[in-house]
């Protein structure tokens, strides 16, 4: 590559115990570093028991301070686990840490090749690729963004309301976005929550009141985020304040407005159609906050232009027919996602019957039936309003685990047919059928709870239903819905009639979740999820720093889940609040305005717009907070006039001779 | 005797053309070898690139002419696509290309060969050339040179995008037009164009024609060949750089053949030697005889002093008057004495600056309908010009996108391979008698192959650049005895 | 070739998708072939071309680039660049009369180890296949002359 | 240096057009000044000259030697090296010495096949397939002509080379410049800039002295100029859908061709520091693709009917891979 280095690089090759020892031979590999690439720069290279061990990190800050190394490469495991560790052993000895590689011998060699001769070889040219990388390697410095202390919270269900008031009561100012009238988000809509059965609304108000007092809490509901600039520490978002027509300063929340509205509508939202309200409405009685909305569709005013009752009657004068949506800018240092899920529309099952087949409901339906104060009261009854069903059958996994439709788990399918189970037995005492593929019951009390409703004497069978059809064969099945299934314990098909059909519908990503993602630079998995930073270690943060994602925005999940995500994200935001500033990994491309001709080229590629085109200068720069280092542009640059921090061309050319052992055959040749 | 010469490595590392003389016992020329030593490969290449960038790759055949190739590339483009471009496209090519041999033409006049005529075929070597030409005749006629020479390429620029390897012809016609402006400016610039020529002519007139010593020289019979002429003709048989038929007169001046430029193949084959890189075309219908003169002998010659045989006329009247000049002076045609062409050329660059400014004052000529569309599947196609060092073959055949599928090229000096390899020998023959060889007289075995200004960069389609050339002397054991170097 | 030829190959992962996945393999101890020699990138986008032709031409017999997959990478899109680039890069790679086949895009998310190790063998099989590709290192160019030369002679003159 | 005692220049051509000997002559008036402050001792275009003399010269005698043309014989690289010897400053001059030029499209294709293609055109007599051989013999002795190199190189795969300056061929007001720095460094007056230079250029790329307007690029569908001629006068050329190469071509034509209507082709060859010309015009391109599927995308790149003459028109020997692969095996 560039002209030669002087570099004094220490190599030091892990066991990692056996996990490495056992298949390549390390003191070969140390000894032929020593020897073979001694000429790049090599000065010692040792090998231990365990590097990441304190004995073994001691090792390294020894030899940097007496031998004077300039650079370091470990062989040992995966960067992912350990680079940290050597990083900060550097720095302990005042060597930049990002003077430091890994070069992954065990994940990368000893745990998936066999022959002891090869893996070495690989190894040795492992070592050989990070040893010409290092060289290359330049020292940086992590990039520190002041941290505005402000929170925006998109989405008021449970995790969202959660988030909020963890931030808030810890004293810092919390936006919280919500697009319903009203918070409370599906949860609102249960009537009992399983295993622990008690009433959704009863744990579910007080959080939501408090959550539309706190101080600390400015609560925007019946309003959608429109725009997001900047980056973490430093957003500045649009909030559309959707027009009410109702001056919220002057209501009281009396509800005489909705009383005297003559217009009625189906309640397509929060009754999920089973129920009517009226044009001006306050979606349920706890509605937080409790002003209610006016629905231009559907108020006589707004199509007739005569009407106006509500405001003839309204006590306080707070009916404007005249308000406009509000644009709120706000400027926010984090952000959490809570925007939930969408129910799985049963519809897609056509063999189910569901709006062909009017005894059949879906889960949410069913969740009003059962909420005294629900339509019904309380009652659970067919279609007709009055015929209490004899038998039931719930059918599990509606949309989920389906190759057709989701190929996901839905999570709280099981859990949710057996608290429907329960509340059929107990409201009704009618014959309750329950049909899965798998009880899936685990967390706290589930199975426990699953135990219950087996005693409670409710029927369960195996297998995936494969139609519902009110074709009767046979008096027996006259006037019925007919279940067919085939029972797969017992091995045997069967039709079983039932008086009313519930759908345990799976959950999905909200259907706008993908513009969404795009509006505040975060991604979607390929079932449409917003995707987490990892997995397993970093569920809550994306991989768009600032940004976090909590509830079924992420994936399915239940109340307690949802609520420890909403908690999880708001702690991250404040461990990110108090240390004032954030820091960012100084992997950034920048823009050598000598070089660059304007070409424009890679004005398009980036997509957190951290790329500008100075027209005066005809040159396009690069902003470093915006950058998340992906590299793109510095590989697209015709020019060369990009070049990235990290991983830079150097760098890996360096590293493709050195794993290609050119390094060597070039001094040997 | 082989190993003798192979194993000297001076003679066969040294990077040029190769005059080989061998001498016979009494010290007689017994032979003479024109070699060519290089081979680029354009038309192996050429094959897989989509046609409108052969007026671009064939450009760099030759940088001393690329506007030839640049032409004969674009007509074969549009031929492929069988489309016509609108009149003021072709006017803006050949006002181009008018000028560009303005340029050339005085390029070698003044650098390659007048210097010997100017300076002398005997004046000491370091002086015989451009520079000594400028000491001699004074900076003022150097500056005109250079001015000429700035002004060709002003307008190859202004209309070609680029001063050397222009790029703006294109299947169809051209990607821009010239403004009013520039018009005006080319205009001036051409019309003393025309005062240099005939400056040029007279100089010619002084310093040659005056000088009896150089008369009897060029008419002498050292330097004379009775072969065929070719040249491009109008349709009314004037002499034509861009455009019309290839016509071919035969030694006593009849005209032998005029074809179309998409028959060419008909009329033209090559010969090859295994001890040259470069190929001898010939007339087909009259067959390859070897290097030698005469009605039966397929050689033909493509150069200024051939263009003027094979045609009837120049097509503008100063040129025309010195037209007939020329040839009272020389006795009629065909004038067959090759140092006549040097003449020629001078006839040949009045003309081109005369053609220049009727080209520029043509109402059309800043017209903006530069470019026809190509409608049709792309096929084959030919474009045949006059290079100034001889007719210029371009033939391409593609697939239905447009992209070669196979490629002949027949550059201007390879046309003249044959009669170039005729001229030294007989001038050697006659000059070097008895082993007795001065530089003077090698100089003038040289002038013999200069008269044709051949360009190697030119035939270089399948040679590497304008090449020096060499001549070397064998006795008659086939050692080198004498060893000169001249570059064209 | 001889069954004894063992390509070397270099393959490039992005940090996010390709890399992890790599890790998977090798926690859940799955075995592939050793011949690929990995670079780690961010993101398949970093992938310069550049890269790809310093591998073939220094010694590698094929280069595998690895990345998540459309729609999952984690810097949005990026992806799709790398793929764009990809199918350029191989159409000039065939100008060069070099088979397409050796140079290979896979998608490989943080969760696919299996796939990663499945698709890297299948690939240094293929390229086994191929055999050695040698670059730049021809017949001695004497000697090639010599039988240019010689091709030539054949026929008399 | 001092000027009284003149130093000694030379310029030759190798396997080249003569372009860049044109370009030199069209400084005009600074040809004069080039004789006046050198002695000029090997300029075949210009002048006689003996190669004896080259070869008596003292080693690094010549003080600058100006070397265009790629190396495709054995012939031009005893040259290059002869030259290399006598010569203090070595420049590879234009595209052919810095990256092979159009000529170095050959090395896509064995030499056999180049040799066999140029004996056997439509109209080559030549029935008894005779080829030129390096050697031959003629009743009065044997004849030698040059051995044809398996692949074209530039001269720094043969010779080190002081600087280059890239170009087919150079613009003359580059070749200006630069002769007027000599002159100045000559008389004391200015400094040589460091080894391996680029020299006779801008810093950046073609676009950069384009004066065409840019926007960002979404490209749907490449185009071929015939197709859309004349193209919108003030618009980018690349936005057009013509696969223009100026964005990564180096700079210092002041971009003649699209200021002509035409694309940039790339003589200029690459900006500072890249590695591999043809892999930015890969990516180059490559970015401006608007689709994102697979079936999509490759129609997009039919719209490029030769995508390694594309990239690799005047830099192939020059680049990382130097040539196809059937140029170095033969089938």
């Amino acid at each position: 590559m560039s002209e030669k280095k002087n570099e004094r690089v220490g190599v030091y090759v892990c066991h990692c115990g056996s996990n490495i020892a056992g298949v390549v031979d390390v003191v070969d590999v140390a000894n032929w570093a020593a020897e073979k690439l001694g000429h790049q720069g090599v000065v010692i290279a040792r090998e231990y028991r365990f590097m990441c061990s304190s004995p073994g990190q001691e090792l390294i800050e020894k030899d940097i301070k007496e031998l004077g190394l300039t650079r370091i490469v470990v062989a040992a495991c995966s960067p992912h686990l350990h680079e940290k560790t050597f990083r900060t052993a550097a720095k302990n000895a005042g060597l930049n840490p990002y003077l430091v590689e890994l070069a992954s011998i065990r994940e990368q060699v000893s745990w998936v090749h066999t022959d002891k001769a090869v893996a070495t070889e690989k190894a040795k040219a492992v070592v050989a690729g990070a040893v010409s990388r290092v060289i290359e390697n330049a020292p940086l410095e992590e990039i520190k963004v002041p941290i505005n202390p402000n929170t925006l919270v998109v989405g008021g269900g449970i995790a969202g309301i959660q988030a909020a008031l963890e931030i808030a009561n810890a004293g810092f100012h919390v936006y919280l976005v919500e697009r319903e009238p009203s918070i409370g988000g599906h949860m609102a809509q249960f009537d009992k929550t399983f295993p622990t059965l008690d009433c959704a609304a009863c744990i579910l108000t007080p959080r939501m009141v408090e959550a539309g007092t706190h101080p600390n809490i400015t609560l925007l509901t019946w309003s959608d985020v429109e725009k997001v600039t900047g980056y973490v520490g430093n957003f500045n978002v649009t909030i559309r304040k959707k027009a009410r027509f109702i001056k919220e300063a002057d209501c009281t929340g009396c509800g005489i407005c909705q009383e005297k509205c003559p217009k009625k509508v189906i309640d397509e939202v929060y009754e999920a159609g089973l129920g009517y309200r009226k044009a001006v409405y306050t979606p349920f009685a706890q509605a937080v906050p409790n002003f209610p909305v006016m629905d231009k569709e559907n108020c006589t005013y707004f199509i007739k232009g005569t009407c106006k009752a509500c405001e003839k009657f309204c006590p306080t004068g707070a009916i404007d027919f005249k308000q406009e949506d509000q644009l709120i800018n706000v400027d926010v240092g984090n952000i959490i996602l809570a925007t939930g899920y969408d129910l799985f529309d049963a519809r897609r099952v056509s063999n189910y019957g569901y709006g062909r087949l009017p005894n059949v409901f879906t889960s949410l339906e069913f969740e009003r039936l059962s909420n005294s104060a629900g339509p019904t009261g309380g009652h659970i009854v067919l279609r007709d309003g009055k015929t209490t069903p004899k038998s039931v059958g719930i059918i599990h996994c509606v949309g989920s685990r389906d190759k057709n439709f989701n190929n996901y788990c839905s999570v709280i399918c099981c859990m949710q047919g057996l608290k429907f189970a329960h509340l059929v037995h107990e409201h009704t005492g009618a014959t309750v059928y329950n049909f899965y593929i798998d009880m899936r019951t685990a967390y706290k009390g589930y199975d426990e709870f699953y135990q219950r409703i087996l005693e409670e004497g409710n029927l369960f069978v195996r297998g995936k239903v494969a139609e519902v059809t009110d074709a009767a064969r046979g008096e027996r099945e006259k006037g019925k819905l007919i279940i067919q299934v085939e029972d797969t314990l017992a091995g045997k098909q069967r039709r079983i009639p039932v008086d009313m059909v519930i759908l345990s519908s799976g959950l999905q990503p909200r259907s706008d979740a993908k513009e969404v993602g795009k509006m505040f630079g975060i991604s979607c998995s390929t079932d449409g999820w917003f995707t987490e930073k990892h997995p397993k270690l970093d569920p809550v943060a994306t991989m768009t720093e600032g940004i976090y994602i909590a509830g079924c925005a992420q994936g399915p999940k239940d109340i307690p889940s949802s609520v420890a995500q909403g908690a999880a994200a708001s702690a991250r935001v404040l461990d990110k609040i108090l240390q004032r500033e954030v820091i960012l990994e100084p992997i950034k491309a920048t823009v050598d305005k000598d070089k660059c001709s304007g070409c424009r080229i890679c004005n398009g590629l980036c997509p957190y717009s951290a790329i500008a085109f100075l027209a005066d200068d005809n040159v396009s720069e690069i902003n470093p907070a915006l950058c998340q280092g992906c590299g793109t542009c510095v590989a697209a640059c015709p020019a060369g006039a990009i070049s990235g921090t990290g991983f830079s061309d150097e760098q890996i050319m360096a590293q493709i001779d050195g794993l290609l052992l050119r390094n060597i055959e070039a001094v040997e040749a | 005797m082989t190993e003798r010469i192979s194993i000297d490595p001076i003679t066969r590392l040294e990077g040029h053309g190769k005059i080989e003389i061998f001498l016979d016992e009494n010290g007689n020329v017994a032979n003479t070898y024109f070699q060519i030593p290089e081979l680029r490969g354009f038309e192996r290449f050429v094959v897989g690139r989509p046609i409108e960038e052969m007026p671009l790759i064939t450009n760099r055949i030759c940088g001393v002419c690329p506007e030839a190739h640049n032409m004969a590339a674009s007509k074969a483009a549009d031929m492929v696509y069988k489309v016509d471009p609108p009149r003021p496209a072709k006017l803006l090519r050949e006002l181009l290309y008018s000028a560009f041999y303005c340029t050339d033409h005085t390029t070698h006049f003044y650098a390659l060969g007048g210097p010997d005529f100017i300076m002398g075929p005997d004046a000491p070597v370091a002086e015989r050339n451009i520079l000594g030409v400028i000491h001699k005749v004074g900076l003022e006629i150097g500056g005109k040179v250079i001015q000429m020479r700035k002004y060709g390429h002003t307008v190859v620029e202004m209309i070609g995008g680029r001063k050397v390897h222009p790029c703006t012809s294109i299947p169809g016609g051209m990607t821009k037009g010239i403004t009013e402006e520039q018009r005006k400016e080319i205009e001036e610039m051409g019309r003393w164009a025309i005062d240099f020529a005939q400056f040029s002519l007279k100089l010619f007139n002084d310093i040659v024609l005056g000088s009896k010593q150089y008369v009897d020289l060029i008419l002498g019979d050292v330097y004379t060949h009775h072969t065929y002429y070719m040249g491009l003709v109008d349709q009314n048989n004037k002499t034509n750089f861009y455009d019309g038929k290839v016509r071919v007169v035969d030694p006593n001046g009849k005209e032998f053949v005029k074809y179309e430029p998409k028959d060419y193949m008909n009329h033209i084959a090559e010969h090859v030697e295994p001890w040259t890189y470069l190929k001898f075309p010939y007339l087909k219908n009259v067959g390859w005889k070897g290097f030698v003169d005469g009605v039966d002998s397929g050689v033909y010659m493509a150069t200024p002093l051939s263009r003027l045989n094979a045609s009837d006329g120049m097509a503008t009247p100063r040129a025309q008057e010195e037209y007939e000049r020329f040839y009272t002076t020389l006795g009629g045609k065909p004038v067959h004495q090759r140092l006549a062409t040097h003449w020629a050329r001078l006839i040949e660059l009045l003309y081109a600056a005369e053609r220049w400014v009727e080209l520029v004052t043509d109402p059309e000529i800043t017209s903006p309908n530069i470019h026809a569309k190509p409608t049709q599947t792309p096929t084959e196609g030919i474009g045949i010009v006059e290079a100034p060092r001889g007719t210029l073959t371009h033939h391409y055949w593609t697939d239905e996108r447009g992209i070669v599928t196979k490629a002949n090229l027949i550059v201007g000096t390879t046309n003249n391979y044959a009669p170039i390899q005729m001229s030294t020998h007989k001038a050697a023959s006659s000059l070097i008698k008895n082993g007795n060889v001065t530089e003077g007289l090698l100089n003038m075995v040289e002038m013999a192959f200069r008269s044709y200004d051949p360009c190697f960069g030119c035939a270089t389609h399948s040679m590497m650049g304008q090449m020096p050339l060499e001549i070397i002397i064998h006795d008659a054991q086939g050692n080198p005895v004498e060893v000169l170097k001249q570059f064209c | 070739m001889t069954e004894k030829f063992e390509p070397t190959i270099i393959g490039f992962t992005c940090n996010w998708c390709s890399y992890r996945a790599a890790d998977l393999a090798g926690t859940s101890r799955m075995k592939y072939a050793p011949n690929v020699r990995l670079i780690r990138m961010m993101c398949s986008g970093r992938l310069d071309p550049t890269f790809v032709l310093r591998a073939l031409s220094s010694g590698a017999d094929g280069v595998m680039i690895t990345g998540c997959h459309p729609g999952d990478c984690h810097y949005m899109e990026q992806n799709y660049k790398a793929l764009r680039r990809y199918l350029l890069l191989k159409r000039v790679l065939k100008g060069m009369g070099i088979e397409p086949e050796r140079v290979k895009l896979v998608w490989a998310s943080a969760a696919e180890g299996a796939r990663f190790a499945s698709e890297t063998t299948l690939f240094v099989e293929e390229i086994r296949r191929l055999g050695p590709l040698n670059w730049g290192k021809p017949i001695e160019k004497l000697e090639d002359l010599q039988e240019e030369i010689s091709k030539m002679e054949e026929v008399p003159a | 240096m001092t000027a009284d005692v003149k130093p000694k220049f030379a310029m030759y051509w190798a396997a080249s057009c003569g372009g860049c000997e044109i370009a030199v002559l069209n400084t005009h008036e600074k040809i004069l000044d080039v004789d006046a402050n050198f002695e000029v001792v090997f300029w075949p275009v210009a002048m006689d000259a003996k190669y004896k003399d080259v070869e008596a010269m003292e080693d690094g005698s010549i003080l600058l030697t100006l070397f265009n043309g790629g190396i495709r014989t054995d012939e031009n690289e005893h040259i290059a090296k002869l030259l290399r010897q006598k010569s203090k400053i070595l420049v590879a001059f234009g595209s052919c010495a810095c990256e092979g030029c159009i000529p170095g499209l050959a090395n896509l294709s064995p030499v056999g096949e180049i040799v066999h293609t140029a004996y056997n055109t439509i109209t080559t007599d030549n029935p008894h397939e005779i080829y030129p051989r390096t050697s031959f013999d003629v009743p009065e002795g044997e004849l030698h002509i040059p051995k044809l190199e398996q692949i074209l190189r530039p001269i720094d795969q043969v010779v080190d080379v002081d600087y280059y300056m890239p170009g087919c061929p150079p613009e003359s007001h580059q070749i200006a410049a630069v002769i007027d720095l000599v002159i100045k460094v000559i008389h004391g007056e200015a400094q040589l800039p460091p080894k391996g230079t680029v020299i006779g250029v801008g810093n950046s790329t073609v676009c950069d002295e384009c004066q065409r307007v840019r926007n960002v690029k979404l490209i749907k569908a490449f185009k071929r100029i015939q197709d859309i001629a004349p193209v919108d006068p003030t618009l980018c050329i690349l936005e057009q859908g013509i696969p223009c190469n100026g964005p990564a071509t180096r700079s210092g034509c002041n971009a003649r061709c699209p200021s002509a209507g035409a694309q940039c082709i790339g003589c200029y060859g690459p900006a500072e520091g890249v590695i591999d010309y043809g892999a930015r015009l890969i990516t180059a391109f490559a970015s401006v693709i608007d689709a994102k599927e697979p079936a999509e995308i490759e129609k997009i790149l039919d719209g490029i009917p030769d995508p390694t003459g594309q990239v690799y028109r005047f830099s192939l020997p020059g680049s990382l891979m130097k040539a196809a692969k059937s140029a170095w095996v033969k089938e």
